[in-house]
């Protein structure tokens, strides 16, 4: 069209924004996003970080998380000021509880009005006044056809001691979470300290079956056939089954997660305006369009899902169907005081060891003991024997 | 005859130690030419991940501030540690004892802690210094980078330099001034020269150390990435092979970085005792 | 040969940790002379000479170059150089670049430093040396560099401390040799530590005996040797018999037993008083027929002599001869009046 | 020689400032809740985790000595090579420490997964496959590949000062080769076995990289623990504080063990 | 005196990178007697000592032991112990264990070791020393250690290697007599290594004179001083004069331009031969009367002698005296014909 400012080849946007105003000010905007979560210019794809720091004069720099827990943490440490942030719906309300959210000035955003109304308004922020979604998905499970039996259909199976070593688990305590409460038929979201409990228990029974917690570390095992099993982020099953097509996705019969996670701009914020403009870009259907081809998750921006090409725009994954979305459960922020429940249950579950060698401890204290008595006795003695 | 035979064992028992150690490099270096992305199975040969490696910003920046930070700090803490290592000669016995204590915990702490205990104290000054404006914006990222980098050197530094003072003949700095030198002339002609090749590994060594440094960075990089945090997300997602051509030219240029600085050094052997022979010769 | 003084220490003291290393200390050291200080490990040698060069300053006492007091005086201020006793080259710099350091300091032109140590080198020998790194050459090489770069700053006295200690046998014979006739052609004054005699001998014209801190004898090799003025010089300076004695009158002692005719004199009467014989001065003769009677109980061959351990009523003579006797011999002892040398008895 | 303190005020200052008073931090935190008020709770809810800590300890342990047992030999060897050959075989030992540590631990991955090379190359003899990859024993495995250097080097220098004429006086007094190697090498190399003790020990004990990379975060040691209050899920300076300071206490105390050799031993070995 | 042959090397060849350091050595040493090998710095005598110990393959040869061929024993089953070069004592240690080490292994009960071990130390006079750590003994006393941690295990011969080598002039003196005493007292078979020839002529029964892994002579010392078999040898056991000369009959020599009645006979005429004469064997007398006329170059005094540099028709002469002469002063030498010792000349 006539008001597009072509970036790139690929990419233009629109022209009645004014894209410059930064240039040649020497501004750095940090963003810190989920790995592999942006059209980066790898493998051919289109780079659209580049095209953005072209097109406005400022500096991208670009990192990345594999949690929101880290995410969390990063922030939460202080210190670390970054201008853009990817948390899912959960995280972000515990962000604003904690007001470590900047509320948006959607001035700077006229793109968000492309975004469609049914991924606006949600519980963790009901205005939308520090979120703009970014991409949303579900979760499933990811197979290898040649490794299983029969094509699995329910959590349960990840619990199926022929599976023994050959299944993946998520390394965050959410998502892991969640997968075991949907196949005890519970809440996603633990009310309380017994539920917690409750479902970590099952995770601890599940320990002996597991391979490995990983996160996205899966990509490369799952194509790479090292592990029958995995739950993970629907999108990214896209990605894996494009590269290995001996990996399938199924929606287990229990119910998923459905997520969205959103662009968000810190408190501590050194530059907004700046951070707006990159929301803003973020939300051009031509950037859209390359990060969702990229990325393989689910876009909330109409204009972009009409400009897929039909094999995503119609993908049963990305897209799926209503009776799934409605089996589907969103994470809400929990309390503080299940949170830390949660937290704590989780970490004791990774370090749970079913061999139990707590009696190890006492042999260690005890080694310790005797060396430094060793060592004692031998000083004494060197000094006597210099003494002598 | 039974010598042979050990001989023989300990020539095997050493190379398969070898195997052992440069295995996985290998490994690295083949599956960087392999034309697909699989790890184990080589489909074909490529330079295709050289190429991409190259336009790889994140690499390429996260290696630029790797390079920064270490020389930096490896510069910092060379001069700040022979700074110390002089003064502390001239200590009492007690307070050499106590400072090299200290100057330990670095060194024997497990860098977790060091990295850790680095990043409290950072998030404390911040907070504190917030009160009063008193610190730049940037404050975690390079500035901490540096600090942290240069406090772990400085220990490397200290005990790599501070034998070599002592062994030091005392005898050559008194010959300087026996010579005509000032005290100061006798230190920067006579001393320091000696000094030289411990000060140079010890920067080395902190080079060395500054470069290949994960755990400390990661706990107080800011939004910054050194080339091991980048190489570290790098290995979190889906692999690609570019990580090998790092990997492959990585060593590549350390290999000759050493071959050329031995060969240099022997050839200088050399000419040395070929003069040596000429003088004779007269 | 009535000489100049060039340094003069007044009554010098050091302590270490409140151990008096050198105790009233006062010295003479003739100018253009080759003045040697002999003494037991531990002495003092090293600390006087370190008075000297400005590297010890004195508890008291003061130090005079030709004539001033020098005692304040930092080490590069004084007109003296020092050999040190491990030599102390700089590693760091070739064999030029050594004898060069202190020229360089004084700024002269590089032409001038050129030929000043090249000559140098010349002198010592190690023409065609120049570039040769220091860390390479050997002792005796590294020697010569350390001389060199003392000498090419024209001091008016060099400082050698046991520049031979650490030279074999041999290399040291030639250095010795090498020492005393770059004395003689620089013509300067040369302070020697050592504390082997034989070198002290070979190469001084004058030596210092020292121990625990004091001057114990002062003057020529031969005065030294030949008329050691105590029983500790005596003994240091060679082999000796020491014999407790009386001084019956003046050329008369007594001593193991029997008396004697010597050519001291000037002790009071029965006054007792050490007696020092040579063993190279005791002449073998027939059992019965000298003034001394002995067995032989030990003959060691020596090359140029046998050493023989004589006993004489109880007591061993140790003497040398090159005629050897058979152990268990009996045998004569010879002793003529110049060969006995009488000292004042120590109080130990 | 050169009296000069002064010089090394600037390192003291840095001492002080982010030597000391870290760790004074850590210890504050240790001791303080998240409101600032004096507990022991932090310490205390340590023993939850103590199946970690015997973990941790256990595998690091493992791998010392198994490092211990490798580079003995290799030390040996090298330090009686001629000095010729011992420069190059040092260049040798040392040129994968240069390596990237994490690129390192990632070629094992490639090597031990299920469907990995060795698995493959097993394969053709009809062997296997194995389960190696995200196992204790893989996380063994790369503790002892990383830190092996750093035993290998001290034992050497240690053992570069024991005079061939010390094994020969042994057996000239009638000691066999057992004889010998316990005797006379395995004390002599004292110093050199404490330094490589230290400097595998504790990387070992501490790492978070090797477990997570080969053991695929079921095998969670105190570094993850660590790591996982700071950076990760649990987010808990106090406790994350807490777990440091019982782990430097652990580290401090074996590590007496070093420092119970003479200084004078210890010259050069680091 | 008749003795046994303990230990004989036979053809001893020993190679290292190809280059031969023993060629063919042959040597028989003698039982109970204290054998020295001397010889200049690399020439091989501590290679035969390791063959001797076992230390040493050698390439070809045989190596017997009381007439038993020990060539492939290993070194922990010889009845040979050894003291080396620089002590090697245990620095892990104290002298206690150090001397007890070699019993420990034998096994024998704790009293027995205690018992040889307490008297071993009293024999090297190191009584009340036991628990002292090795690494702060003075040179001598490791030296004492090293020898009782040998001697200890009774061995058959005991090898030292420049067991004195590090000790200073006056310690080593002392040690010297001690180690002849213990040979004498524990009557084995000492093989000892120098290369200080008043060492050798001090302390050996037999001296094994070395050159370049060949045995160039073995005798008394007395044999070896006074009747050294080649140039080499004279040279090398102290300083000498050499000169080139012809035999022109038997007990008739010329050189030195001139004609001398010597002891010497059986070489052919006009055969060139070389002459050695000793320093101290010229006698000096009034210019114009000996039999050589020079004029003296340089007087040093050594104490027991004087040493003297005289030109005679431009050779140097190398005199030693107990009379001093003036420099510049000529003199008269005169020359025994038994002090005339004639050999063959050497190819070089
Ligand atoms: N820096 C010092 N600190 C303490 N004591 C010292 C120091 N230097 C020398 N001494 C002591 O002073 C005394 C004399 O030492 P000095 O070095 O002058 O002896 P020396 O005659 O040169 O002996 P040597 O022949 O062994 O060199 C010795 O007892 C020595 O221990
Ligand atoms: N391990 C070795 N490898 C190579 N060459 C050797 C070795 N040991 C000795 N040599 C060579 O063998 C020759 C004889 O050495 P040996 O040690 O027997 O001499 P030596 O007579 O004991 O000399 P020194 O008086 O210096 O001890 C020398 O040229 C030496 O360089
Ligand atoms: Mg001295
Ligand atoms: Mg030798």
């Amino acid at each position: 069209a006539e008001d597009q400012i072509q970036v790139t080849e690929d990419i233009s946007v629109s022209g009645d924004y004014d894209w410059k105003r930064f240039e040649g000010q020497g501004v750095t905007l940090n963003v810190y996003n989920w790995g592999l979560y942006i059209s980066d210019g790898s493998e051919e794809s289109v780079d659209v970080i580049s095209a953005f720091e072209n097109l406005t004069g400022i500096k991208v720099n670009y990192t990345t998380f594999d949690s929101n827990e880290s995410l969390y943490a990063k922030i939460k440490s202080g210190g670390v000021s970054y201008d853009v942030i990817v948390p899912s719906d959960y995280m972000v309300g515990k962000m604003i509880e904690e007001g470590m959210l900047a509320p948006l000035d959607y001035s700077n955003i006229p793109n968000a009005a492309g975004i469609g109304a049914e991924y606006l308004g949600w519980p963790f922020d009901e205005e939308n006044t520090y979120s703009v979604p970014y991409m949303w998905g579900t979760t499933g499970l990811i197979y290898n056809t040649t490794m299983v039996q029969e094509a699995p259909d329910s959590w349960a199976d990840m619990w199926d001691v022929q599976y023994t070593g050959n299944v993946l688990m998520f390394n965050n305590s959410r998502d892991a979470y969640a997968v075991a409460a949907k196949k005890l038929g519970m809440s996603l979201n633990p009310a309380s300290v017994e539920e917690v409990d409750r479902v970590i228990e099952e995770l601890k029974a599940q320990k002996s079956v597991v391979q490995a917690y990983v996160m996205d570390e899966i990509f490369d095992k799952m194509e790479g056939g090292e592990a029958a099993l995995a739950p993970y982020y629907a999108g990214d099953a896209i990605t894996m089954i494009q590269d290995n097509p001996d990996l399938a996705f199924v929606f287990p019969k229990e119910g998923v997660n459905f997520f969205v996670d959103s662009l968000c701009i810190p408190a501590n914020c050194k530059n907004k305006e700046a951070a707006e403009m990159f929301l803003n870009y973020m939300c051009e259907p031509d950037v859209g369009l390359a990060n969702c081809e990229f990325i393989g998750y689910s876009t909330p921006i109409g204009k972009v899902w009409e400009r897929l090409d039909d094999e995503l725009k119609y993908s049963e994954i990305a897209y799926p169907s209503q009776e799934v979305l409605d089996k589907a459960e969103a994470f809400t922020t929990l309390s503080a005081q299940v949170n830390s429940a949660l937290d704590t249950a989780w970490s004791d579950m990774k370090s749970y060891d079913e061999g139990g060698s707590g009696w190890m401890v006492l042999v260690f204290l005890i080694l310790a003991l005797a060396i430094s008595v060793f060592n004692i006795w031998r000083r004494v003695r060197k000094k006597l024997r210099n003494e002598y | 005859m039974k010598n042979r035979h050990l001989r023989l064992l300990q020539r095997t028992y050493v190379v398969l130690i070898f195997c052992f150690m440069y295995l996985p490099i290998l490994v690295l270096a083949v599956f960087s030419f392999n034309e697909s992305k699989s790890r184990t199975v080589f489909t074909g040969f490529t330079l295709d991940w050289y190429k991409s490696l190259f336009t790889n910003r994140m690499i390429l920046s996260a290696l630029a501030l790797s390079l920064a930070v270490a020389l930096v700090s490896a510069v910092v803490a060379t001069v700040v540690g022979t700074m110390a290592t002089v003064g502390i000669s001239a200590m009492g016995r007690k307070s050499q004892l106590f400072i090299n204590n200290i100057s330990y915990m670095p060194v024997v702490n497990p860098e977790i802690i060091t990295g850790v205990s680095l990043m409290l104290l950072f998030v404390f000054l911040q907070n504190w210094a917030s009160k009063f404006d008193a610190l730049p914006d940037a404050f975690f990222g390079l500035p901490t980078l540096l600090i942290a980098h240069i406090t772990f050197n400085l220990p490397y530094v200290i005990f790599n330099v501070s034998p070599k003072l002592r062994q030091m003949d005392s005898r050559i700095y008194e010959a300087a001034l026996d010579l005509g030198c000032t005290p100061r002339q006798a230190f920067f002609k006579a001393v320091l020269p000696e000094l030289t090749p411990a000060i140079l590994s010890a920067f080395l060594i902190c080079l060395t150390y500054s470069i290949d440094d994960f755990i400390i960075s990661y706990f107080n990089c800011g939004t910054l990435q050194t080339l091991p945090i980048a190489i570290y997300s790098m290995t979190r997602k889906k692999v690609s092979p570019e990580i090998n051509a790092l990997s492959t030219i990585m060593f590549l240029v350390i290999l000759s970085i050493i071959l050329i600085s031995n060969a240099l050094d022997s050839r200088r052997y050399k000419r040395e005792q070929g003069l040596g022979k000429a003088g004779e010769g007269r | 040969m009535e000489q100049n003084v060039i340094v003069s220490l007044k009554d010098i003291v050091v302590e270490y940790d409140g151990e008096k290393v050198l105790d009233k200390l006062s010295l003479d050291i003739p100018d253009k002379g080759f003045v040697t200080f002999l003494g037991p490990s531990g002495c003092g040698k090293t600390t006087t000479l370190r008075v000297v060069g400005g590297f010890v300053e004195p508890k008291s006492g003061v130090v005079l170059f030709d004539g001033k007091d020098i005692t304040d005086l930092p080490p590069y201020r004084r007109q003296v150089n020092t050999v040190f006793q491990k030599y102390a080259l700089f590693p760091h710099l070739n064999v030029f670049e050594n004898v060069a350091f202190g020229l360089r300091l004084k700024k002269l032109d590089e032409k001038e430093i050129r030929r000043r140590v090249l000559e140098m080198l010349e002198v010592v020998g190690l023409k065609g040396f120049e570039r040769r790194a220091v860390t390479q050459m050997s002792g005796g090489q590294q020697q010569r560099v350390a001389i060199a770069r003392g000498l090419v700053n024209q001091p008016r006295v060099l400082l050698l401390d046991e520049p031979l200690g650490a030279l074999d046998l041999k290399l040291r014979k030639e250095m010795q040799l090498e020492l005393k006739r770059l004395q003689r052609e620089m013509n300067i004054t040369f302070i020697y530590v050592t504390h082997d005699q034989e070198e002290a001998l070979t190469m001084s014209d004058t030596v210092v005996v020292m121990n625990q801190g004091h001057v114990q004898q002062i003057g020529s090799p031969e005065d030294i040797y030949n008329e050691p003025e105590n029983a500790f010089v005596a003994d240091f300076i060679g082999a000796s018999n020491i014999l407790d004695g009386v001084m019956l009158a003046d050329y008369r002692a007594e001593f193991s037993g029997r008396e004697f005719v010597c050519v001291d004199k000037g002790f009071a009467r029965n006054q007792p008083v050490q007696v020092v014989i040579r063993p190279e001065d005791i002449k073998v003769v027939p059992a019965g027929q000298g003034m001394l009677t002995g067995v032989v109980e030990d003959v060691i061959f020596k090359g140029v002599h046998f050493e023989m351990h004589v006993d004489c009523d109880g007591r061993e003579w140790l003497i040398h001869s090159t005629q050897a006797c058979r152990q268990g011999e009996a045998i004569g002892m010879d002793i003529g009046p110049d060969e006995i040398h009488i000292m004042a008895r120590m109080e130990e | 020689m050169i009296k000069s303190k002064a010089a090394a005020s600037p390192y003291l200052v840095w001492m002080v400032i982010f030597i000391v008073a870290p760790l004074l931090i850590v210890a504050y935190y240790a001791f303080t809740d998240a409101s600032g008020n004096f507990t022991l709770e932090n310490i205390m809810a340590i023993g939850r985790y103590s199946s970690v800590f015997a973990r941790s300890l256990l595998l690091a342990a493992e791998a010392t000595v198994i490092c211990l047992v490798l580079a003995f030999p290799v030390g040996y060897f090298l330090s009686r090579l001629r000095a010729s050959k011992q420069h190059i075989m040092l260049m040798l030992v040392m040129l994968p420490m240069w390596m990237n540590f994490l690129l390192r631990t990632y070629a094992w991955m490639s090597l031990l997964e299920n469907n990995g090379i060795i698995n493959t190359v097993l394969g053709f003899f009809g062997l296997g496959p194995f389960r190696m990859i995200n196992t204790a024993g893989a996380v063994v495995l790369g503790m002892v590949y990383n830190y092996l250097p750093y035993m290998i080097l001290p034992l050497y220098t240690a053992m570069t000062k024991i005079d061939n004429s010390i094994i020969e006086a042994a057996q000239d007094l009638g000691a066999s080769t057992l004889g010998t190697f316990t005797k006379v090498l395995l004390p002599l190399s004292g110093p050199g076995i404490a330094t490589g003790i230290t400097m595998v020990f504790v990387p070992s004990v501490s790492t978070f990289i090797i477990s997570r990379m080969l053991g695929g975060g079921s095998n969670l040691l105190i570094g993850d623990l660590i790591e996982l209050q700071f950076l990760g899920n649990s987010y808990n300076f106090n406790m994350g504080s807490a777990m440091s300071l019982v782990l430097m206490v652990i580290v401090l105390l074996c590590m007496s063990f070093t420092s119970s050799f003479d200084e004078q031993e210890m010259e050069g070995v680091m």
